[in-house]
């Protein structure tokens, strides 16, 4: 049984408390254990990676020590930011030079020695895709798909190092394992505008409408996401959108782990569908129930 | 059936066929081999092996370039008929390997040091599993093969013929010594140390060309560039300078080629301690082309080739 | 440095002909000025140098000798600096068994174009050797003044047995 | 040995700091030196006569001049001393200018060095000897790889020059990348109008042999003397009897492969004439397709062949040819666009290649010559066109510039607007590389007669939105981000080495540079000569080029090749390596250095290998020389002994150490 340190990250707290549940309920059901880090804290996102890197650093880097202490080398988050700030860390941290200079700000010196995966990766590089298969209960047949990974999951490929840059295809062939008809997203990667959507929402209502917009053209039913913050601007934002670009978007969107939860069977509960804003019950009512399915 | 035995059927079945086969025979007086040309079967009654055995008989395949010869080789000689094939200058067909699972040969020049004086003719000889028993007017003297064994077998890697027809004795698996103390503490010393040495040897080289004549590797014999005049590199002078160029002539020229199996060294009857410069050579051609010579068959000689970008030469700030 | 203030040493180089020759030149076209104790000979490519002829002339009791070929890549020949680099290095790597400090001898590549630096590694290496000083020589001292006789000999007159080495 | 020794003043610019008459004074006491003087200007007329006067008045043997460079003045003197009757290369020189006098302060030590480096040249000049050029014949044919613009141009020219030529071409038909090209920049006229004639003078020229389906299998020999073989391949259809009648190509019912002329827009029969205009205008049958070469059954084209000529049998066939000199003209490949993701990977139908527009506008097009755009054959209205693809880009190892992909674009826009007068055509590029005669003017005409908008950027990604194609780049002059709608996306694909290039490059010993472009001789002075002498480039193997250029290299290789072969008798330099056969043993290592392939082994007359070297194919660097351990192969004028004297020159030995 593989064991993965695990990083939920804030949101997952929070806003996105949905994406947690429900990625913990799909891993318990992949036989992937995830061990959380022990007094994690925040990863250095947005507001210290703008003023200070080496500060940033050093905070991806207390947690990396952490699980460094767990006597673990593979840790996995739900989300691409915490992940981004992770391994841009340890990227930055191969130079000695800079590793130093982070170790200096910690108690416990971070030896740079943990692979930090998204835990789609996980999921797409370590579960084999037949026992998924498998355990599938509820295939997701009949439902329309666009998968949205967001801008920086896969980018810059160099720190990442997964799936493909322009055009990645791992939550679309996750997709397409679960039975669902996944359609050609040609924005897979696009910006949603982010954390614009405090100071600037305007630059969010057009480039999430873009999504949406695209997501229209290519006729899904719904977008699935693998990120708090996109799944935000693009769901809780959507109303919004639609008053500023005078549209009638009515696309749920979901997190990839909710759909697959749901194709494993697992408890509503845990998949957290009431929490999405964007009814989602039209969309799931295109899934064919399983004996039609068979 | 012992080694020996082994190794004459093996010559039997193929000496037919075969100009001769080049083996070693007792020389003149029981501590001393010489090589041995068997060219019938009686001859065969007198080959000799084991650490008497000292001789690198590769050195004599180029001068049967062209006849089909047998040779019998340790393994450290394995490595020069490889070296003369990768050089095109011995062709496979042509030679028929007799290969030596080898337990190491001894120095004469430790023998003669650890015995109380120069032994001059030896009466008898009697070899051990580990000792050698020595007998000189009447005097027996026991010493342990351990103590005058040859300096190359300490670093042996390569005890058994590496290519060979016939592989004869039991394979070994070798633990060489990482380095010798000879070498290391000569290196450690200081340039003007080192030069003072070399001034000293070269002043008592007589350059009679044993160490060039005994050397498997130096193929051009009569047309070698130390002792002719068009090209002139060296004079006739017998002064250090001009001792020092021929061995440094020897040296470059066994660049990359040297299969370090001490014959210079051996045949040297002033003990000058070329293997000095020879092993260090061999240790710069290592480091930077990843090189040991006669290791391989279809190696090209390092500096018979290049690439583009060498990864361990590095142009040097100017 | 000005080599000009102390007795000049006995440095030689070899050049090769279509690239570094050219770069010597280039310099003194531009009358980038060097120190003079450099002699330089003249080879058609860094291909054409024996690492002997280097100990040739270290053990004629050279100070220094310096070499220059093409950049790689740019050998007029294709391929002959490329074969120079690993003689060269493996020389250059071996001087120090023999107690010659291997900084009396340096390779480098400048091109016809490069006059100021072939300047300035001909200054820098000409310090260097002065730094070192005087190179040994391998053969025992003598009080008589050979060396002048052995000049002498050199250009042809007495001592026959010079004769020889000027075949 | 009587050698003359001349000290050159250069008016001041040696006289200035060194002391001229006291180092002839000194030369003077060198060996063999019977005469030796100072002169004001040696290269002058009265200098030059000077020496030639001492010549003989001392009747010396050897001269050795003190001046300036060799570089600059050796081959005067050398024909100085030939006119006073001594061979040149009983010359020897002193640079006592530029490595002396220009670079030394202290009169003095100048001296002395000048001195020393004169005694030099004397030491060697006393082990020179006289070498005399071996001459020999040449085979008065040429041999024209490739049938391209350049290769066309080249072949016309040479057979034009009285000189029998054999043009290899790998595809079925000449005409290489022009052929299939619509019209041409900057003055559009047609493309296969202005080759056309050409290519059928090429059919039709009396001195000129034509291989097509064919490729250089092997070359031996040297300048003056090659010998090539060239592999026919089978087209199983027999050419001699072939009329082109065509009647096959309609029959065939095997239309599945993908058609190479027309960049695979399209699928072509599998016995096919490429082209209208192809020369030869012969059928052949692509064997991968045929249905009677892979399955076995079918065998239409030879039951509808009027003349009888298919034959399933063929098979490929070698020719040996002789020439004298030849002429690569292998021309370039396109530059494999789907190395950017951001331009789908191929995963969009209407994003397409320049050289694909091409077809799209020619005539004789998959489509009539109507822009119709590969998806679903609607006429685009937007065409976006992307410059820089696979040009001038680091990220994909392609950091030069193709240098016509500007103007092909331009030239395409304005097509565009010529086909589609409501059309509107975007250009994204980094920069406009218009050099050349009516080239910028033609650009600007783009821009403002046609309305070609012009955007200054690189293209971030394109995207389809409905039946459109959503380009996004950077305007780099507005500084901001902007999203064209196309219908079509063209790329402006870059010129990369023809496949095979590096191959070929081995089998002529003629070196390719980094991108697999072959390496001119010099960059400046020598464009079409390589090192290897007697090969000759000409067109795009040696670097991207715009139709002038290389029609302009063709005419320069082919006048190379008739000054070449203009000679009854060719000259090589006899300064080359000569192999004392005494001491060779035969073991090969100097073969095995040579660059150029200029030593072969040859048995003794007891059977024992030796190495020989030919001097015709021979450069003199000297390799070899150093290879050989026994010294026995030595390099002309550069002998062991030769550069040893100037060793023991400048070092004399020192029988005893004195440190004083």
């Amino acid at each position: 049984m593989l064991k993965v340190a695990y990083y939920p990250g804030c949101s997952g707290q929070g806003t996105s408390l949905e994406y947690d549940t429900s990625t913990r309920a799909v891993c318990k059901a992949l036989d992937v254990e995830l061990v959380d880090i022990p007094d994690w804290s925040c990863c250095g996102s947005s507001p210290a990676h703008t003023v200070n890197h080496v500060l940033s650093a050093a905070l991806s880097a207390r947690n990396l020590a952490q699980v460094e202490t767990m006597g673990m080398t593979k840790a996995a988050t739900p989300c691409p930011s915490c992940l981004t700030n992770l391994r841009t860390a340890a990227h930055k941290m191969d130079d000695p030079e800079f590793k130093d200079k982070v170790n200096a700000l910690l108690d416990v010196p971070c030896r740079n020695a943990v692979d930090t995966q998204s835990v789609l990766q996980v999921l797409a590089e370590n579960v084999d895709p037949e026992l998924i298969k498998g355990k599938v209960v509820k295939p997701l047949t009949g439902i329309k798909i666009a998968c949205y990974y967001g801008c920086i999951m896969n980018r810059p490929p160099e720190v990442m190092r997964f799936d493909h840059h322009e055009n990645p295809m791992a939550m679309d062939n996750l997709m397409a394992l679960l039975g669902a008809e996944v359609v050609p997203f040609p924005l897979k990667v696009e910006c949603c505008g982010a954390s614009y959507g405090i100071p600037r929402g305007d630059i969010v209502h057009r480039l999430s409408g873009k999504l949406l917009d695209a997501g229209r053209d290519v006729g899904a039913d719904a977008i699935v996401t693998a990120c708090p913050l996109c799944q935000m601007n693009l769901d809780l934002r959507q109303g919004q959108i639609n008053d500023a670009l005078r549209e009638n978007f009515r696309i749920p969107v979901f997190y990839y782990t909710q759909l697959l939860g749901y194709a494993l069977g697992i408890d509503r509960a845990e998949l957290g569908f009431e929490k999405l804003c964007v009814d989602p019950r039209l969309a799931l009512g295109r899934i064919k129930q399983p004996q039609q399915a068979m | 059936m012992s080694q020996l035995d082994d190794l004459k059927t093996a010559i039997k079945s193929r000496l037919g066929e075969l100009e001769c086969v080049i083996g070693w025979e007792q020389g003149y007086d029981p501590l001393h081999a010489t090589p041995l040309f068997i060219r019938s079967e009686a001859d065969l009654d007198r080959l000799i092996i084991g650490p008497l055995a000292v001789h690198n008989l590769a050195t004599y395949l180029t001068g049967w370039k062209g006849k089909k010869v047998g040779v019998v080789v340790k393994g450290c000689d394995s490595r020069s008929v490889i070296e003369l094939m990768n050089e095109k200058l011995v062709s496979r067909d042509d030679v028929v390997i007799f290969g030596l699972c080898c337990d190491g040969v001894v120095s004469q020049r430790k023998i003669r040091a650890a015995l109380p004086a120069d032994p001059g003719f030896v009466e008898s000889v009697e070899i051990g599993a580990d000792s050698l028993k020595v007998t000189v007017a009447g005097q027996a003297a026991t010493l342990r093969l351990a103590d005058v064994q040859a300096d190359k077998c300490l670093v042996c890697d390569t005890p058994d013929a590496i290519v060979s027809d016939f592989l004869i004795g039991k394979a070994h698996t070798p633990a060489p010594a990482p380095s010798l103390k000879c070498q290391d503490e000569f290196e450690a010393k200081s340039d003007a140390e080192k030069f003072a040495f070399w001034q000293e040897t070269m002043g008592r080289c007589i350059r009679c060309y044993a160490c060039r004549n005994a050397c498997p590797m130096c193929v051009c014999r009569d047309y070698c560039i130390a002792t002719s005049r068009d090209p002139l590199w060296v004079s006739q002078e017998n002064l250090p300078s001009e001792n020092m160029m021929f061995q440094m002539i020897h040296v470059s020229h066994l660049a990359g080629r040297c299969t370090e199996c001490g014959e210079c060294e051996r045949a040297c009857p002033v003990d000058i301690p070329l293997m000095l410069l020879r092993r260090y050579m061999n240790k710069q051609v290592r480091d930077v082309f990843k090189h040991e010579a006669g290791k391989a068959l279809d190696q090209t000689p390092p500096l018979l080739t290049f690439k583009v970008e060498e990864e361990r030469i590095n142009e040097r700030g100017w | 440095m000005p080599a000009q203030d102390v007795r000049e040493l006995r440095i030689v180089g070899f050049l090769c002909n279509w690239c570094s020759y050219g770069g010597a030149d280039t310099a003194g076209v531009g009358r980038f000025t060097q120190p003079t104790d450099l002699r330089i000979i003249r080879v058609p490519c860094s291909g054409r140098i024996d690492p002997l002829f280097i100990v040739r002339a270290l053990m004629n009791g050279a100070d220094g000798v310096l070499v220059s070929g093409c950049h790689p890549r740019d050998c007029h020949y294709a391929e002959g600096n490329f074969y120079a680099r690993r003689r060269l290095e493996m020389l250059k790597r071996f001087l120090p068994i023999t107690g010659i400090d291997e900084r009396r001898f340096e390779y480098t590549w400048v091109s016809a174009s490069e006059g100021q630096r072939w300047q300035h590694v001909v200054t820098e290496f000409t310090r260097r050797i002065h730094e070192l000083g005087p190179a040994p020589s391998f053969n025992p001292k003598s009080d008589v003044d050979w060396n002048a006789l052995a000049v002498k000999a050199s250009q042809g007159q007495g001592c026959p047995c010079h004769g020889s080495i000027q075949a | 040995m009587r050698i003359g020794v001349f000290i050159c003043h250069c008016g001041s610019n040696i006289a200035g700091t060194v002391d001229c008459p006291s180092v002839a004074a000194t030369a003077l006491t060198y060996p063999d030196v019977v005469f030796s003087t100072d002169t004001m200007y040696a290269c002058s007329e009265p200098g030059q006569d000077a020496i030639i006067q001492a010549v003989k008045d001392k009747n010396l043997d050897g001269v050795v001049v003190a001046s300036c460079t060799p570089r600059m003045h050796e081959q005067t003197f050398r024909r100085a001393v030939e006119r006073a009757g001594l061979n040149r290369y009983m010359f020897e020189m002193a640079n006592i200018r530029e490595h002396v006098s220009w670079i030394g302060k202290t009169k003095d030590l100048n001296t002395g060095k000048a001195a020393e480096l004169v005694r030099m040249a004397v030491e060697k000049l006393r082990r020179n000897r006289p070498l005399v050029a071996k001459r020999f014949e040449t085979v008065k044919r040429v041999l024209v790889i490739g049938g391209g613009v350049a290769g066309i141009q080249a072949a016309l020219d040479c057979a034009d020059g009285g000189q029998e030529v054999v043009l290899v071409e790998r595809e079925q038909s000449i005409g290489g990348k022009m052929a299939k090209l619509d019209k041409t920049f900057p003055t559009v006229d047609c493309s296969s109008c202005v080759l056309g004639p050409k290519m059928v003078d090429i059919a039709q020229h009396p001195n000129i042999t034509l291989y097509t389906c064919s490729e250089v299998e092997s070359v031996g020999g040297y300048v003056g003397n090659f010998q090539v073989t060239v592999r026919r391949k089978s087209t199983y259809v027999d050419w001699t009897k072939c009329t082109g009648c065509g009647l096959c190509v309609e029959k065939c019912p095997s239309r599945k492969h993908p058609d190479p002329f027309n960049e695979n827009l399209c699928n072509a029969p599998s016995i096919n004439i490429p082209f209208p205009q192809a020369i030869p205008k012969k059928a052949a049958i692509n064997a991968s397709s045929c249905l009677m070469l892979t399955k076995g059954k079918c065998g239409l084209c030879a039951k509808v062949c009027p003349v009888k000529c298919i034959d399933f049998e063929q098979k490929d066939e070698l020719v040996n040819v002789d020439v004298g000199a030849i002429v690569v003209a292998t021309g370039y490949d396109l530059f494999d666009w789907h190395k950017y993701p951001q331009y789908g990977e191929g995963r969009y139908k209407d994003v397409i290649t320049s050289m694909q527009y091409e077809r799209l506008l020619s005539a004789s097009g998959p489509t009539g010559g109507h822009i119709k755009r590969p998806s679903d054959g609607k006429e685009p209205k937007n065409v976006v066109f992307i410059q820089c693809v696979g040009s001038r880009d680091k990220s994909v190892d392609r950091p030069y510039c193709s240098g016509f992909c500007c103007m092909y674009t331009a030239k395409q826009a304005i097509l565009t607007k010529d086909h589609i007068p409501d059309s509107q055509s975007y250009v994204f590029y980094m920069d406009i590389r218009s050099p050349g005669k009516m080239y910028d003017e033609f650009t600007r005409r783009a821009m403002e007669e046609y309305g070609a908008q012009y955007v200054r950027g690189r293209v971030a990604m394109i995207y389809p939105k409905g039946d459109k194609l959503v380009v996004r780049g950077a305007d780099t002059l507005a500084g901001t981000q902007v999203e064209v709608p196309a219908d079509l996306v063209v790329l402006a694909v870059g010129a990369e080495s023809a496949k095979g290039a590096v191959q070929l490059g081995e089998k002529l010993r003629v070196a390719p540079d980094q991108y697999g472009f072959f390496v001119e001789s010099h960059p400046k002075l020598k464009p079409v000569e390589t090192n290897t002498a007697g090969v000759f480039l000409a067109g795009a193997c040696q670097g991207p080029k715009d139709i002038p250029a290389s029609v302009g290299q063709g005419s320069a290789a082919a006048s190379k090749v008739l000054g070449l072969l203009s000679k009854a008798m060719l000259e090589s330099d006899p300064a080359v390596s000569r192999v004392n056969p005494a001491r060779c043993v035969g073991c090969g290592k100097c073969i095995q250095t040579c660059p150029f392939g200029a030593i072969k082994e040859i048995q003794d007359r007891f059977g024992n290998p030796k190495a020989e070297v030919i001097d015709t194919v021979c450069q003199g660097c000297g390799i070899c020389t150093v290879t050989c351990p026994q010294g026995a192969i030595q390099l002309e004028h550069f002998t062991d002994n030769q550069i040893l004297a100037e060793v023991n020159a400048l070092c004399p030995p020192k029988m005893f150490a004195n440190f004083e």
